[in-house]
C-alpha cells in the first residue's frame, strides 16, 4: 500500500506540475463567442482619444518541430519591426500573440482559432507553409479576422482564394507569388546564357529536385513546364525529404544521363548544403541551380568553396538600411538572418504597420473591420503600397495579381545572382545586373 | 533445447543454401555487376554501410544486451554532431590557418574524440537515472515500457537543445579540406574516404572487444543467459551501464563524425535513427554482427533506389524489402532461437 | 543467512559469487551460443590471475576430459551430460571454496549421472565444500560426507551418508526397500 | 462461525457493488462529457476544438488498446490506418462525391481490410518484430501517399470538403463523442464476450492459448480487423472535419501521441485511455499556447510526464484507479462487520 501511495503522489505530483506551468499565464475564460458573430471580436468599446487601448495581433508560423529555424527568423524580424514602433499605433498599444503552427495545417488551425477567440486578436500577419495557411483561411474567413503577408506560395492558396473570393478574401493576401512567376528568372538566365554563347551545353538536358513538400513540388512543376517550353528536357526529377542528405546515387545518374543543368529548391539547409557539396566532390560540370540556398543565412559556413558558381534567386542585403538590419539581427539574435524569411517578414510587418496606421486614420479605429476595409479599399486597388522596404523596391497588390502581390521589375522581384566565394553576384535582369552569367571552369 | 537443434552442425552445402546466404549472395553480384555500370554504386555501398553499420551497431547491442528497443539512439547522434561542432568550431580557424599537413589531419579529431565522451557519459547517466529506476521496480511489459521511456527522453533531448542551442544549423562544410580522390574512376571526397576509415576501425575495434576481452565475454554472456553471468559473478547493473555508454559513444562518435554532412540541429538525429531501425530489423534484432552487414545491404538498397528508381522511393523501398524479408524470415535475416549480441 | 561470519542475505548474487560460492543451477543457465573455452573463462570472470585462470581450466579439463576434446564446440550444440559436466565447470573456475549444486542428475541417463557424481566426489577430495540438493536418494547418499533430509520445508533426518542409507526411514520413504 | 460463513454474502455484495459503481462512475463520466461545451471556459470556439480534438484522440486511443492492451500486439503503424481511412474517404468525396456520412464507413472497411492482411502477416513475428512489421508497413503506405501524386496530391496537400456546413466545432464536438461512446460499448462489448477471453489468454500467453484450444490466429486477425477498422473510421472524421489532408497524417509522431494517451490511460482497458485523452491534450495545448515564448517547453514537460508514469505507475490511470477501488471494497467488509 505505501508504495502504491508514493506512485500516486508522484503521479499527482507529475500532474501538478504540468498544470501549474499552464496556470500560470493561461488565459482568463472567456466569454461564450457564438460561431458566427462577425467582427465584435476587440470592437466593443468605442475609442476614446487620449486613453491607451490594448489589441492583440497573431504572429504565425512554425515555431517549433522540423521548419522551427525559419519560424524563429519570422518571429524575431516580426518583433524587431514592432519594436521599433514601441509596440504602438496611434493611442493603441499591441500585444503579439504567437501563433505556432507546427508546420502542421491542423495545429496551425486550432492555434490560430486559439488566438482569435481566447486572445481576441484582431488580425494576423506573417507564416511560413501553404497548407498550414490553406487550413486557417477556413478559421479567418470562420471569424472575419484579416491575415496579412503569409509566406506561403503554393497555388492552393490562389485556387481558394478564387472559389470565394468574399469568404477567403480574409486572406487578404500571399507575401510570395506563386513559383511559376519567378521562376521565370532561372529559364531566361539559361537561355540568354546559351544565346550569348557563354554556355554550350552538350545536351539539352535537365535534372529536376525538389524537397517533397508542397513548396518543392510547385516550383519543380513550375520549372519543368518552362523549360520544357524553351526545348529542354527533364531526364531526372527527384524529391526528398527533410534531412536526406545522401545524394550519391542521384549525382551518379545525372553523371550517365549527362545533365547540363542541375536545377532544384529545397529550404532544408542540410540536404542543399550537402547536394551542392556532393555535386562538386563528384566533379560534375552542371550548371547548378539551387533555388533557397541563400534562406539560410549562415549558408557559407556549410557549403563553403563548392557554392562557387551556383545560381540562386535571392535578394541580398544590398541597401544601407538591409546591411543594418543584418547587422543589427545578428547583434540581436547571433546568427545571420536569411533575407527571404527575415527580411522579407521584416517588410511584411512594417507594411502591416502602415496598413494599422491607415485604418486609424481612416476609421478612428482598429478593429477587424476597419483593417480589412483597408485591405479591401487600399490594398487590392494599389493605393497602398510600401516602398520603404529593405528587400524589394515596392510592395504592391492589383486587381488581377490578387491575392499575389505585382511581380516585376520595380515591384516585387527576385533578381537571379551567382555564387562566388560566398558573395552573390546578380546576373538578371538586365537592368540591374552586376555581371555575367559564368561556367564552371 | 531447440537452440541445441538450431545450432547442432548441419552440413556445409545446407548452411549455405538457406534464404539469407541466398540473399547475401545475390546482393553481393548485383553490386558487383552494376559496379560495371557506374562504379560509384560499389563506393558509395561501401561509404555509406560503413556510418549505417556503427550506428545500427550501438542500437543492436542495447537491444541485445539489454532488450530496449532505444528510440533515443538519434538523440545521441545529435549529442555528438553538437558536442563536435562546440568543440571543433574554435579548433578549426586554426587548422586551417596553419601551413601543416598533419595538423589539418588530425585538427577534426579533437572534436571527435570529445564527442565520443560526451556521448559515453550520457549513456551512462541515461541507464543510472532511467532505465535502472524502471529496472528495480518493474520488468514487466518491458520492451515497450522502455521504448515509450526512450520515447520520452527523445523528446525532451530534442527540445532541450532546441531551448538551450536553438534551431539554427551548427555545420562546417568540411572536416578535411582537400582534393577528392579518384578511386575506380569515382571522385570521392576525403572526408567521405576518412569516416569509411574510422567506421571500419571502430567497427574492427568493437568486434574484437565483444569477441577477445573479459569485459566483451561478460557483454555478451549477460546477452544469452542473465542468471548464468550473474552465477559466473558478473555484475548486471555494470555490464549494462557499460553497454548503454558504449552504444551512445558509438551513436555520438557518427553523429560527429557526420558533422560535415548533417549539420548540428535539434532533429539532427532523425534520419539516420530510422535507417538503424531498418538495418537492425533486417538484419535481426539485438546481434551487431548482423546489423554491420545489415547497415551494408541497407545503404546498397538506397544506393540503388535511387539511382535506379528516384529519392523519391528511397525510404519506401528498403521498408517493402524489410516487409518481405520478414515473411521469410520472421526475426530479421540473421534471427535465430539463440539470443546473443554478436553471435548469429 | 551468513558465510564466514558474512550476512549474505541482501548481497547481490555477483557479488556472493565473488564471497567464494559457486552455484550450479538445475536448468544449468549455460551460454549457448558461446564455446565451452568460453563459457569457461567467463566462469572465470572475477579471476584477475591469468596463471591461475589456466591452472583452474586445466583443473577442469582433467576432471572432464571430454570437455577438453570439444573445447571449441559451441555450448548450445551439446548433449545433456556435456552439457552438465560444463556447468559444473563453469562453476569450478573461480575455485570456490563452497559449491551448491541443484538437481545434477536432473534428465540423466544413469551412466552419465554416475560421471557426473563421481567427478563431483574428486572435486570434493580436492578441498572444495559440495553443498548438493538431489532426489536421487540412492546414488547421493553413497557419494556424501553428511546428508540432510528435508520433509515439508525442515530438516527431519541428518547424518552421514552411510547412516542414512541404512535408516529405516529413508529406506522405507526414498529407497522403496 | 459467524466470522466464517460470512465471507461468501460480502464477495458477492462486493462484486455487485464494484460493478455497480463502475457502471455509475461511467455514466456520470458520460454525462460530463456531454455537458462539457456548456461549463466555462469549453463554451469558447477554441477551447471546443480542444474538446473535438480530445474526443478524437480518445477514440483512437481505445482503438490502440483494443489491440495492444488485450492481444499484446503494439500497431506502431496505427496512424498509417487512421491516414489510409482519412485519404479513402476524402478521396472519394472529392473524385467521386460520395458523400462524407458514407465514406468515412467505406474508409473503416478499407483500412479493415488492410489491417486485416497484416494481421495475417504480423501472426507468424513476435512481440517487437510484429510492432515493426506494422511501423513500417505504415510507412511503406505513407511513402504511397506521398508520391502517388496524381492521386493524392501528395504533400501538395488534398483540399476535403466537410462534414458539415457549418464551421461550428460543437456539432463536430458531438459527432466524435458519439463516436467515441460507440467505439468504447462496442469494444467492451465485445471484451466481455468470449473473444475478450481468448485476446487475454492470447496476450498473455500464445502457447498457453493455444494448448487450451483457442486458435490464436483467427484471434489475432479478428482483432487487428476489428482495430484498424475503427482507426480507418476515425480517419474519415480527420479529414472531413479539418478539411486539408497531407501524407503526415500517418507520421509516426501520431501514433505515438495515441500510444502515449493509450498507456498514461492504462493499458487492457480502453476507458482508461478515453478519461485521459481529455486533461493530456487539453493540459498540453493549454500549455503549449502559454509558454509560446519558449517553443518547445511544453513537450519537454509531456516528456517528463511520460516517463515518470512509465516509472512510478506503469499501470497509468486505470490501474491507480483499480486500486483506489479495491481500496474502498477492502473497506467496505470492516464496516459491515462494524455494523454487524
Amino acid at each position: 500500500m505505501s508504495i502504491g501511495i508514493r506512485r500516486s503522489l508522484t503521479l499527482a505530483a507529475a500532474l501538478a506540475l504540468m498544470v501549474s506551468a499552464c496556470s500560470g499565464s493561461a488565459t482568463p475564460a472567456p466569454t461564450a463567442v457564438a460561431p458566427t458573430v462577425g467582427p465584435s471580436t476587440g470592437a466593443s468599446a468605442a475609442p476614446t482619444a487620449a486613453a491607451t487601448q490594448e489589441i492583440k495581433i497573431g504572429i504565425s508560423g512554425p515555431f517549433t518541430g522540423g521548419n522551427a529555424l525559419t519560424g524563429t527568423e519570422i518571429k524575431n524580424a516580426v518583433t524587431m519591426a514592432f519594436d521599433a514602433v514601441n509596440w504602438t499605433v496611434g493611442n493603441y498599444h499591441i500585444t503579439p500573440v504567437y501563433i505556432d503552427d507546427q508546420s502542421d495545417p491542423a495545429k496551425g488551425a486550432a492555434a490560430y482559432e486559439q488566438a482569435i477567440v481566447s486572445q481576441k486578436i484582431i488580425a494576423g500577419v506573417s507564416g511560413w507553409h501553404s497548407s498550414v495557411a490553406v487550413a486557417q483561411m477556413e478559421i479567418t474567413a470562420k471569424y472575419k479576422v484579416p491575415h496579412f503577408f503569409a509566406l506561403g506560395a503554393a497555388d492552393t492558396i490562389n485556387e481558394k482564394w478564387a472559389s470565394d473570393k468574399a469568404k477567403y478574401g480574409y486572406w487578404t493576401s500571399k507575401g510570395w507569388p506563386v513559383p511559376d512567376k519567378l521562376v521565370v528568372g532561372y529559364v531566361e538566365t539559361l537561355n540568354n546564357a546559351v544565346a550569348a554563347g557563354d554556355f554550350k551545353p552538350t545536351t539539352k538536358n535537365v535534372a529536376l529536385f525538389g524537397e517533397d513538400t508542397d513548396w518543392g513540388r510547385t516550383v519543380v512543376k513550375a520549372l519543368k513546364s518552362q523549360l520544357a517550353a524553351t526545348g529542354w528536357t527533364a531526364t531526372d526529377e527527384d524529391y526528398f525529404g527533410q534531412a536526406q542528405t545522401d545524394f550519391t546515387g542521384v549525382i551518379a545518374r545525372y553523371k550517365n544521363h549527362d545533365v547540363a543543368v542541375i536545377a532544384g529548391t529545397t529550404t532544408f539547409p542540410d540536404s542543399l548544403s550537402a547536394f551542392i557539396k556532393q555535386i562538386d566532390d563528384a566533379g560534375l560540370k552542371s550548371v547548378v541551380v539551387a533555388d533557397g540556398l541563400g534562406w539560410l543565412g549562415d549558408w557559407y559556413k556549410l557549403t563553403g568553396s563548392s557554392s562557387d558558381y551556383v545560381i540562386d534567386q535571392i535578394p541580398g542585403w544590398t541597401t544601407d538600411a538591409a546591411k543594418k538590419f543584418a547587422t543589427d539581427y545578428q547583434a540581436k539574435f547571433g546568427a545571420m538572418p536569411s533575407p527571404s524569411a527575415a527580411g522579407l517578414s521584416y517588410d511584411y510587418a512594417n507594411f502591416f504597420i502602415k496598413i494599422l496606421q491607415t485604418a486609424l486614420a481612416d476609421s478612428g479605429d482598429l478593429t477587424s473591420a476597419s483593417i480589412y476595409k483597408v485591405a479591401q479599399d487600399k490594398l487590392w486597388t494599389g493605393q497602398l503600397k510600401y516602398t520603404a522596404g529593405i528587400i524589394m523596391p515596392s510592395y504592391d497588390y492589383a486587381a488581377d495579381s490578387l491575392p499575389d502581390m505585382v511581380v516585376g521589375s520595380g515591384h516585387f522581384t527576385f533578381p537571379v545572382i551567382q555564387y562566388h566565394g560566398g558573395e552573390g553576384t546578380v546576373i538578371w535582369p538586365g537592368d540591374i545586373a552586376k555581371g555575367k552569367f559564368e561556367l564552371k571552369p | 533445447m531447440t537452440a541445441a537443434t538450431n545450432l547442432r552442425q548441419v552440413p556445409l552445402l545446407r548452411r549455405y543454401l538457406t534464404f539469407t546466404w541466398i540473399t547475401l549472395g545475390l546482393a553481393a553480384v548485383i553490386l558487383v555487376l552494376s559496379a560495371f555500370n557506374s562504379p560509384s554504386l560499389l563506393v558509395n555501398t561501401l561509404v555509406s554501410g560503413g556510418m549505417w553499420a556503427m550506428m545500427a551497431g550501438g542500437l543492436a547491442l542495447v537491444f541485445g544486451v539489454m532488450n530496449i528497443p532505444n528510440f533515443a539512439h538519434g538523440e545521441l547522434f545529435m549529442l555528438g554532431s553538437l558536442t563536435a561542432s562546440l568543440v571543433y568550431g574554435p579548433i578549426r580557424e586554426l587548422t586551417l590557418s596553419s601551413k601543416s599537413d598533419v595538423l589539418k589531419w588530425l585538427g577534426p579529431f579533437p572534436g571527435i574524440l570529445v564527442a565520443c565522451a560526451v556521448g559515453f557519459v550520457a549513456g551512462i547517466i541515461l541507464e543510472g537515472s532511467v532505465f535502472r529506476q524502471l529496472r528495480k521496480r518493474s520488468r514487466e511489459s518491458w520492451v515497450m515500457n522502455t521504448f515509450l521511456l526512450t520515447a520520452g527522453v527523445s523528446v525532451i533531448m530534442q527540445n532541450t537543445d532546441m531551448l538551450v542551442f536553438g534551431n539554427f544549423p551548427r555545420g562546417i562544410s568540411r572536416y578535411w579540406d582537400f582534393k577528392p580522390i579518384n578511386i575506380l574512376g569515382v571522385t570521392l571526397a576525403v572526408d567521405r574516404l576518412m569516416v569509411f576509415v574510422i567506421a571500419m576501425v571502430v567497427i574492427a575495434a568493437f568486434a574484437l572487444f565483444l569477441q577477445k576481452t573479459r569485459t566483451g565475454r561478460a557483454m555478451r554472456a549477460v546477452s544469452m543467459d542473465e542468471t548464468g553471468a550473474q552465477m559466473a559473478g558478473i555484475s548486471l547493473n555494470g555490464v549494462y551501464r557499460l553497454t548503454l555508454g558504449l552504444s551512445s559513444a558509438l551513436a555520438a562518435l557518427a553523429g560527429a563524425s557526420l558533422l560535415w554532412l548533417l549539420p548540428a540541429t535539434p532533429t539532427v538525429g532523425q534520419a539516420p535513427l530510422l535507417v538503424a531501425w531498418y538495418v537492425v530489423i533486417l538484419a535481426g534484432l539485438g546481434n551487431v554482427q548482423g546489423a554491420i552487414i545489415g547497415g551494408f545491404l541497407v545503404a546498397m538498397i538506397q544506393q540503388f533506389t535511387a539511382y535506379y528508381v528516384s529519392l523519391d522511393w528511397v525510404d519506401v523501398v528498403p521498408t517493402a524489402f524489410i516487409i518481405l524479408v520478414l515473411l521469410f524470415k520472421p526475426s530479421g535475416l540473421f534471427g535465430s532461437e539463440v539470443k546473443g549480441v554478436w553471435e548469429q | 543467512m551468513t558465510f564466514k561470519g558474512q550476512d549474505i542475505t541482501k548481497l547481490p548474487p555477483h557479488l556472493i559469487s565473488q564471497l567464494g560460492i559457486g552455484y550450479v543451477s538445475e536448468s544449468l543457465n549455460l551460454f549457448p551460443a558461446m564455446s565451452i573455452y568460453e563459457n569457461l573463462l567467463v566462469g572465470a570472470h572475477t579471476v584477475k590471475d591469468k596463471a591461475k585462470v589456466k591452472s583452474q581450466m586445466d583443473l577442469v579439463f582433467e576432471l572432464f576430459p571430454r570437455l577438453l576434446e570439444r573445447r571449441d564446440q559451441l555450448a548450445g550444440t551439446m548433449s545433456g551430460g556435456e552439457r552438465k559436466m560444463l556447468a559444473i565447470g563453469r562453476g569450478m573456475m573461480p575455485a570456490p571454496t563452497l559449491m551448491l549444486v541443484d538437481e545434477p542428475s536432473l534428465g540423466l541417463a544413469p551412466i552419465p549421472t554416475l560421471a557426473t557424481f563421481d567427478a563431483l566426489k574428486q572435486l570434493s577430495a580436492r578441498g572444495t565444500t559440495i553443498l548438493l540438493v538431489e532426489q536421487n536418494v540412492n546414488t547421493t547418499l553413497r557419494i556424501v560426507d553428511r546428508a540432510y533430509v528435508l520433509e515439508q520445508g525442515a530438516v527431519a533426518l541428518e547424518g552421514t551418508g552411510e547412516q542414512l542409507l541404512h535408516d529405516s526411514h529413508v529406506q522405507e520413504a526414498y529407497l522403496g526397500v | 462461525m459467524a466470522t466464517q460463513t460470512a465471507p461468501a454474502p460480502i464477495t458477492r455484495a462486493r462484486v455487485i457493488s464494484s460493478s455497480r459503481r463502475t457502471l455509475i462512475t461511467a455514466i456520470l463520466l458520460g454525462l460530463l462529457a456531454i455537458a462539457l461545451p456548456f461549463i466555462p471556459p469549453f463554451t469558447g470556439q477554441d477551447y471546443q476544438r480542444y474538446l473535438v480534438v480530445a474526443a478524437l484522440v480518445a477514440a483512437e486511443a481505445v482503438a490502440f488498446d483494443f489491440t495492444g492492451g488485450y492481444i499484446d500486439i503494439v500497431n506502431f503503424g496505427f496512424a498509417a490506418f487512421v491516414g489510409l481511412g482519412a485519404y479513402t474517404s476524402a478521396l472519394l468525396a472529392v473524385d467521386l462525391g460520395i458523400t462524407p456520412w458514407i465514406g468515412m464507413f467505406l474508409g473503416a472497411i478499407v483500412s479493415g481490410f488492410l489491417g486485416l492482411l497484416t494481421g495475417m502477416l504480423t501472426l507468424r513475428l513476435r512481440g517487437i518484430y510484429a510492432a515493426v512489421m506494422a511501423w513500417f508497413i505504415g510507412l511503406a503506405l505513407m511513402g504511397l501517399a506521398r508520391n502517388l501524386v496524381d492521386v493524392t496530391r501528395g504533400m501538395l496537400g488534398l483540399n476535403v470538403p466537410r462534414l458539415l456546413e457549418t464551421s461550428d466545432n460543437l456539432p463536430y464536438y458531438y459527432i466524435i463523442l458519439a463516436m467515441l461512446f460507440l467505439t468504447l460499448i462496442v469494444l467492451s462489448l465485445i471484451i466481455r464476450s468470449r473473444f475478450g477471453l481468448a485476446f487475454r489468454a492470447i496476450g498473455q500467453n500464445v502457447q498457453a492459448a493455444r494448448a487450451s484450444g483457442i486458435n490464436p490466429t483467427r484471434f489475432l486477425v479478428i482483432n487487428f480487423t476489428v482495430s484498424c477498422a475503427f482507426a480507418g473510421l476515425f480517419g474519415g472524421f480527420y479529414a472531413h472535419y479539418y478539411g486539408i489532408l497531407t501524407p503526415d497524417v500517418m507520421a509516426m509522431v501520431h501514433t505515438i501521441e495515441v500510444l502515449t494517451v493509450a498507456y498514461i490511460g492504462g493499458r487492457g482497458s480502453l476507458w482508461g485511455a478515453a478519461i485521459i485523452a481529455f486533461p493530456l491534450t487539453i493540459g498540453v495545448e493549454l500549455m503549449r499556447t502559454s509558454l509560446a515564448n519558449l517553443p518547445g517547453l511544453h513537450l519537454i514537460f509531456y516528456g517528463v510526464l511520460l516517463m515518470l508514469v512509465m516509472i512510478y505507475q506503469p499501470g497509468g490511470l486505470a490501474g491507480l484507479l483499480r486500486r483506489a477501488g479495491a481500496w474502498l471494497d477492502s473497506r467496505k467488509p470492516t464496516q459491515v462487520k462494524a455494523e454487524a
